[in-house]
């Protein structure tokens, strides 16, 4: 079955739902709609795509997207892949770890890597960093710490157990702090390695 | 008054305090730093939540900032019992990226270091699940005896014995020689001796069968819900094993069968990894005899060898998955035209099979939470990432 | 042949007549009691170091590895490097630890280990005080442990010690009882609770080769293993569950005490199982005493064997196993050897493996949740299935 | 064996047995002295003991000295050479009653807590037992006809006697008490099965 | 089957295993492990441990020519290339400093395969333990060289074949500046 006859079948069974076919996978265009297509998919005795192998977030830059790959253990078929695209400052996008039991932990990883919310899951905090992490490290926008420059705060700490500053990086500290900033390294830009 | 009165006829005078353990990180079994949060009700456990994430290095934003071909050593560190598997995986995700098309003689080695790998893997996988259930390190040394002479074989191909990075894409990183697999040859012909030795340790002992028969059940339903893969999807009884499915690099040409369980309890998981390493015997044995003298990569992609940043794929996404040892490993890879990927995403069978340890330990013992952890079969390089 | 059997006898006595040569008849009396106590003191831990050495040296070989070989030759010195390092150790009490209990714990488990010893007749003539109340007096010392593991575990302030004590009272409790059922047989027969005499009984025939004696030594082997908490039956201490056990929070040397407690019961209930089945001192040509120690280092070596070879129980099963499988076979074992005394001849084999044998079937019928299920593996192909039964 | 002569009792009566007793009076007047002043303070470190059951604030702590005070009893009971009474006082009462004790206060109080309170409700109760129990002792030792001058040795009681005498003289409090403990041994059984069925 | 049939069948076993430990052969169940620093298993040829600079001949005619390509494709970062420059600031082929840090490396042999001068290669050497990693594991250029006899040395195989290919090389390169040098003489170039 191709990607076009798959699309058509879904827009037939699910009126209302539109999808469009976005480099072999099949992009949801509302969020909202998420669920109704999966379920379809996952019942229809037609698909019957019982697993849900991966859910993984991508940063576009302009949004956020969450793809799903999705395949049949009964008919031994697949991948389905789904995806689902959001706006960057509000990134709601329906769970499926009521659906899929699988989908917890990996939903958990792209709301801890990329800040993708989704909604309705029944345990969404964190799940590899700790809470109260700033940021959403996988996202493209996210700057790091720079480990080569101290803060006020890791001068402190460093003095506190004995450890003796040298004066510039001491100044340097106090200046950043003054103006309000963090350490924070330039991420490496694509190709600028080169 | 009356709140106190309520909660006096509430509870039963013979119920007893809840206690909550942390099993981890520090902990001889969690298998590295895993943090097992247990609800004891005596010992009878009440709850599990795992906590994880003390080997997080964000794995995926590393790779997105190096070469493709630099990312091959960093996924060696993955599942660092089973690096060939993971080359393996994200080889393939490549190529399917690209377009590559790899020889003949690449894909035997392939399929061979992949099975044996199998063999290290579901060998000290026992061994480990026999010290969670208390044996004072014997199989773990009769299986790391065994595993030994796979990695002097892996040392004496790849130059590591456990983070290999022999894959290539479109080939293997060096050539096998006549006398390496010779080498494998023999071992392969003692395998099955070996595992009967193991087998007669432990298959029948009344201690293990009572320990693991009818103990962390898992549903075939819940298993398939829950994304479950690998021999531990295959203990519950479903069939699905990604070198049949996807017919991935040359698994057609070998018959081999598929081991399924009976109950999806531990003692079936440890019985159909056995029996899957008999099947990987199969596939060694046909390989060995198959494998002909060609090239060990495509000449094409020898060039990328030297010059990995001249390696662009075109724009588009591919999801490339293997039969892990621990399940569906999958690699999905997106690419924007540049030297590097746009975004790299590892499928971790380690994380995902994890979603139901609390299914299966509640109302069992603590002794027990340990061992369906021992026999999920957790990588903590992998899961944490 | 005579002086080699009374070497230590002879020892003791003349050591007392040079000292009744000059000195008043009460501190010969005293210095009886001294030599013998000091005799056990000293080898009470000599012989718990080199078991350390034992049994890391054929758990090695079990495993296909050398063992310990950097210390001395063969290693024969790394008990006492062992010993150096845990002495020199920081000796850690844990913040909110109870520090009397802490403390108390450590000395007050070693000492009932090292009374069992008082009874144990080494040789012939070798008792340090042959109590006519022997084995009795053995069981009730060894129970007193149980109040030393409970202060360590509670003490410790560590919920992984908590699990620890919890777990080996339930199981020194029940496994107290199949083991004095299983004893009785041998009173019975004896007619007397003095181990002297329980040897002197066996002059004709070794217990064990008797279908009771065989059963017998079986159901009091397990529980001695069980009670000193030793593979497969260590669960107080299961390294993979609950860290160490009621010893977790121990550091130094009061983690060696523990640990001498655990190997010196080794041996006094391999001792113990020595005397009451397997003859004691008795056998040719060798002296009593090297006799009675090779019997009773064979019996630990079986304990080792255990080691290296088994899984350990979980803890329901552990009191399943003793209350519905050992308690009742004792039991049952107590009758045989009433219908063995009062039975002639041929009879007396006939009968009593008749109601053994039957009974052990039943009673793991019974068990059924403990005797290994049979499973059916199918290998699917692509089509066909295959079945393997496991 | 000749060559080493035997030749002071008190070494020979150590030698070969309990059936040649040493008659050295200095001999006897010093052991006797010994064992009289080990009793003495084995019967005070039981009555501190049990005082400190009562008293002490931790109920681990004083269920430990109630351990003591059990351990002490034997002891007299040794002292009054009733040694296998002693014996299944250790067995019974330290292996396995206080065992058990223990066990059920870990069980059912708080575990966290660093103290274990010890709480008592029924002072008032208690008090009006131990003082109907003072005046049964009382009573008892009392009536007592002590005897002006006891034999010096008494024969102890072997387990042989006290055998005989359970299964003769006291058949029917020993079957009774059998009873009891195997209708407790139901109870417990029942109680445990009832806390899983629904 | 009788209850505790297997457990005596798994005693057997370890029976067996105890008492092969004395006299077979390590593969057929005797011992397996090595009194590591007395005796040691042979390394394999292609062992790879951390990675080192070959020279010919002398330090100073190292083949390294400083073009950075190693420290742009190692995964970790580890390596650091500063290239030499004469009196007017030029820059010269050679490195003035390499350092690895070898806390840092992985030991993937990325270097050694991307050389294209076949400077770098992946050594032996591994017992590199050393209290301070800040100074004793930062190697520098001087502790980074050794010569192509210890190359030949621990890795015959690999370095006869770079040997034979810079050889090879080494003639079409001569044989090319004897053609540049005499273009103006008729006569053909003789076949190799």
């Amino acid at each position: 079955m191709n990607i076009s006859e798959i699309k058509s079948k879904i827009e037939s069974a699910l009126p209302g739902v539109s999808v469009k076919i976005v480099s072999q996978s099949l992009l949801v265009e509302k969020p909202g709609n998420l669920t109704r297509v999966v379920r379809y998919l996952k019942d229809s005795p037609e698909f019957r795509m019982d697993y849900l192998a991966s859910v993984t977030g991508a940063d576009y830059l302009d949004y956020l997207e969450s793809v799903y790959h999705l395949y049949s253990m009964a008919k031994k078929t697949g991948p389905i892949v789904l995806r689902v695209r959001v706006r960057r400052d509000e990134p709601k996008i329906p769970s499926l770890a009521r659906i899929y039991r699988g989908a917890e932990f990996q939903e958990r990883e792209a709301y801890d890597l990329f800040g993708i919310l989704y909604e309705n899951h029944p345990d969404l905090r964190r799940l590899f960093l700790w809470e109260g992490f700033e940021g959403f490290p996988l996202r493209k926008d996210y700057l790091q710490e720079d480990s080569e420059i101290l803060e006020a705060e890791d001068i402190q700490w460093l003095e506190e157990h004995g450890i003796p500053i040298p004066e510039d990086i001491r100044k340097q500290a106090h200046e950043l702090k003054q103006q309000g900033l963090r350490a924070l390294a330039q991420k490496p830009t694509k190709e600028s390695g080169v | 008054m009356d709140e106190k009165t309520v909660t006096v006829q509430d509870t039963n005078p013979m119920d007893t305090e809840t206690l909550e353990v942390n099993f981890g990180p520090q902990h001889p079994s969690t298998h590295g730093v895993f943090r097992m949060n247990i609800v004891l009700d005596g010992e009878t456990i009440v709850s599990v939540k795992p906590v994880m994430g003390y080997l997080h290095r964000n794995h995926e934003q590393i790779a997105e900032n190096l070469t493709y071909a630099a990312v091959m050593p960093y996924t060696d560190r993955l599942d660092y019992f089973n690096s060939m598997a993971n080359n393996f995986g994200y080889a393939l995700a490549v190529e399917k990226l690209a377009r590559i098309e790899v020889p003949e003689r690449a894909q035997y080695i392939r399929v061979i270091m992949a099975e044996l790998t199998r063999l290290v893997n579901h060998v000290s996988v026992i061994g480990f699940l026999l010290n969670d259930l208390g044996a004072f390190f014997t199989p773990v040394l009769y299986a790391f005896r065994e595993r030994e002479k796979i990695l002097d074989i892996f040392e004496a191909i790849s130059g590591s014995r456990m983070m290999c990075n022999y894959f290539r894409f479109g080939g293997v990183k060096r050539d096998v020689s006549d006398a390496d697999l010779e080498q494998i040859r023999k071992i392969v012909q003692k395998f099955p001796a070996f595992l009967d030795e193991f087998e007669a340790l432990l298959t029948k002992n009344e201690i293990l069968c009572m320990r693991c028969q009818n103990v962390g059940v898992l549903p075939p339903d819940l298993a398939v819900n829950a994304s479950i893969t690998g021999p531990v999807l295959r203990a519950s009884g479903v069939n699905y094993d990604i070198r049949k499915v996807d017919r991935y690099s040359i698994y057609e040409r070998f018959s081999f069968r598929i081991p399924l369980g009976d109950k999806g309890d531990v003692y079936d998981r440890y019985y159909v990894r056995i029996l899957e390493m008999r099947e990987s015997v199969k596939i060694l044995e046909q390989a060995l005899k198959g494998i002909r003298p060609g090239e060990f990569i495509h000449p094409k992609s020898t060039s990328f060898l030297k010059l990995p940043r001249n390696f662009k794929p075109p724009v588009g996404e591919a999801y490339g998955r293997v039969e892990s040892p621990k399940g569906e490993l999958g690699y999905y890879l997106v690419s924007d035209g540049t030297p590097q990927p746009w975004r790299y995403h590892v499928r971790s069978p380690s994380l995902i099979n994890l979603t139901v340890l609390e299914d299966l330990c509640v109302g069992h013992k603590v002794a027990d939470a340990i061992i369906i952890l021992g026999s999920i079969d957790i990588i903590l390089g992998e899961l944490d990432r | 042949m005579e002086y080699l059997d009374q070497l230590f006898v002879f020892a003791k006595r003349l050591m007392l007549d040079l000292l009744a040569r000059f000195l008043p008849d009460w501190i010969v009396l005293v210095a009886s009691m001294v030599i013998s106590i000091v005799a056990i003191l000293i080898f009470a831990p000599l012989t718990m170091m080199y078991l350390t050495l034992l049994e890391r040296k054929v758990v090695g070989r079990i495993q296909n590895r050398i063992g310990p070989n950097r210390v001395g030759k063969f290693g024969l010195l790394q008990p006492i490097a062992d010993g150096i390092k845990m002495l020199t150790k920081e000796d850690i009490v844990p913040f909110q630890a109870d520090p009397v209990l802490h403390f108390l714990a450590p000395v007050i488990i070693v000492m009932p280990a090292l009374l069992i010893f008082a009874v144990i007749p080494f040789g012939r003539g070798m008792t340090a005080v042959d109590l006519n109340i022997g084995i009795l007096y053995f069981i009730a010392v060894s129970s007193i442990s149980t109040i030393a593991i409970f202060m360590a575990s509670w003490g410790s302030r560590n919920k992984f010690s908590l699990l620890g004590g919890m777990r080996t009272v339930a199981q020194m409790i029940s496994y107290e009882v199949p083991m004095v059922l299983s004893v009785v047989p041998v009173i019975l027969v004896a007619e007397t609770l003095s181990t002297n005499a329980i040897i002197e009984a066996q002059s004709a025939g070794w217990f064990v080769w008797t279908p009771w004696g065989l059963a017998g030594f079986l159901i009091f082997f397990l529980c001695a293993v069980a009670e000193c908490n030793r593979s497969p039956f260590d669960i107080p201490e299961a390294e993979s569950e609950i860290v160490a056990g009621f010893h977790t929070e121990y550091s130094g040397i009061k983690f060696a005490l523990f640990y001498m407690a655990e190997f010196i019961s080794v041996f006094a209930v391999s001792a113990l199982a020595v005397t009451l089945f397997l003859g004691g001192w008795k056998g040719p040509w060798l002296p009593s005493w090297l006799w009675f120690l090779l019997k009773a280092y064979a019996l630990i070596g079986v304990m080792f064997w255990f080691r290296g070879t088994l899984p350990r129980f979980r803890v329901d099963q552990l009191m399943g196993l003793a209350w519905k499988f050992l308690l009742p076979l004792a039991l049952i074992n107590i009758f045989v050897v009433g219908f063995w005394y009062f039975s002639p001849g041929l009879w007396k084999w006939v009968g009593s493996l008749g109601i053994l044998g039957p009974s052990f079937w039943i009673f793991t019928k019974l068990n059924r949740s403990y005797v290994p299920e049979n499973r059916v593996y199918r290998l699917a192909e692509d089509e066909n299935n295959e079945t393997v039964g496991a | 064996m000749g060559a080493i002569s035997t030749n002071n009792r008190v070494g020979s009566a150590i030698l070969h047995g309990r059936n040649c007793v040493p008659t050295l009076k200095d001999v006897m007047a010093f052991l006797e002295t010994l064992i009289k002043i080990a009793v003495y303070a084995v019967m005070a470190v039981t009555i501190v003991a049990a005082i400190g059951v009562v008293t002490l604030h931790n109920l681990f702590h004083s269920a430990l000295a109630l351990v003591g005070v059990l351990l002490g009893i034997a002891g007299v009971y040794l002292a009054l050479q009733a040694d296998f009474l002693a014996g299944i006082q250790v067995l019974i009462y330290v292996g396995a009653v206080m065992t058990l004790v223990i066990y059920a206060i870990m069980l059912t109080q708080r575990l966290g807590d660093k103290n274990i309170p010890q709480t008592n409700r029924q002072g008032f109760a208690a008090a009006i037992v131990t003082l109907l129990l003072l005046y049964l002792l009382i009573g008892t030792v009392c009536r007592t006809p002590w005897l002006a001058n006891p034999p010096a040795r008494h024969i102890p009681a072997s387990a042989l006697d006290l055998g005989q005498a359970l299964m003769t003289t006291y058949v029917f409090p020993f079957e009774a008490i059998s009873v009891i403990l195997i209708a407790a041994l139901i109870g417990a059984i029942v109680i445990a099965k009832k806390e899983r069925e629904p | 089957m009788i209850f505790g049939s297997g457990i005596i069948r798994g005693m057997f076993v370890t029976l067996k295993n105890f008492a092969t430990s004395y006299f077979r052969k390590p593969d057929e169940g005797g011992l397996f492990t090595v009194e590591y620093p007395e005796k040691r298993i042979p390394l394999k040829e292609r062992f790879r441990s951390f990675p080192f600079l070959v020279y010919d001949g002398t330090p100073e005619n190292l083949r390294c020519t400083a073009c950075d390509i190693c420290a742009r494709e190692c995964p970790p970062k580890c390596i650091y290339v500063v290239r030499a420059a004469d009196q007017d600031g030029r820059p010269l082929r050679r490195p003035a400093a390499f350092t690895i840090d070898y806390s840092v490396c992985m030991n993937c042999g990325m270097c050694e395969e991307v050389c294209p001068f076949d400077s770098i290669f992946m050594d032996h050497e591994f017992e590199i333990a050393s209290q301070d990693r800040y100074r004793e594991l930062v190697y520098t250029l001087t502790k980074l060289l050794k010569s192509n006899e210890y190359f030949n040395n621990i890795r015959p195989r690999d370095a006869q074949a770079v040997d034979k290919k810079r050889r090879e090389a080494e003639e079409k390169k001569k044989l090319a500046a004897a053609q540049a040098a005499k273009p103006k003489l008729d006569e053909p170039p003789k076949p190799v």
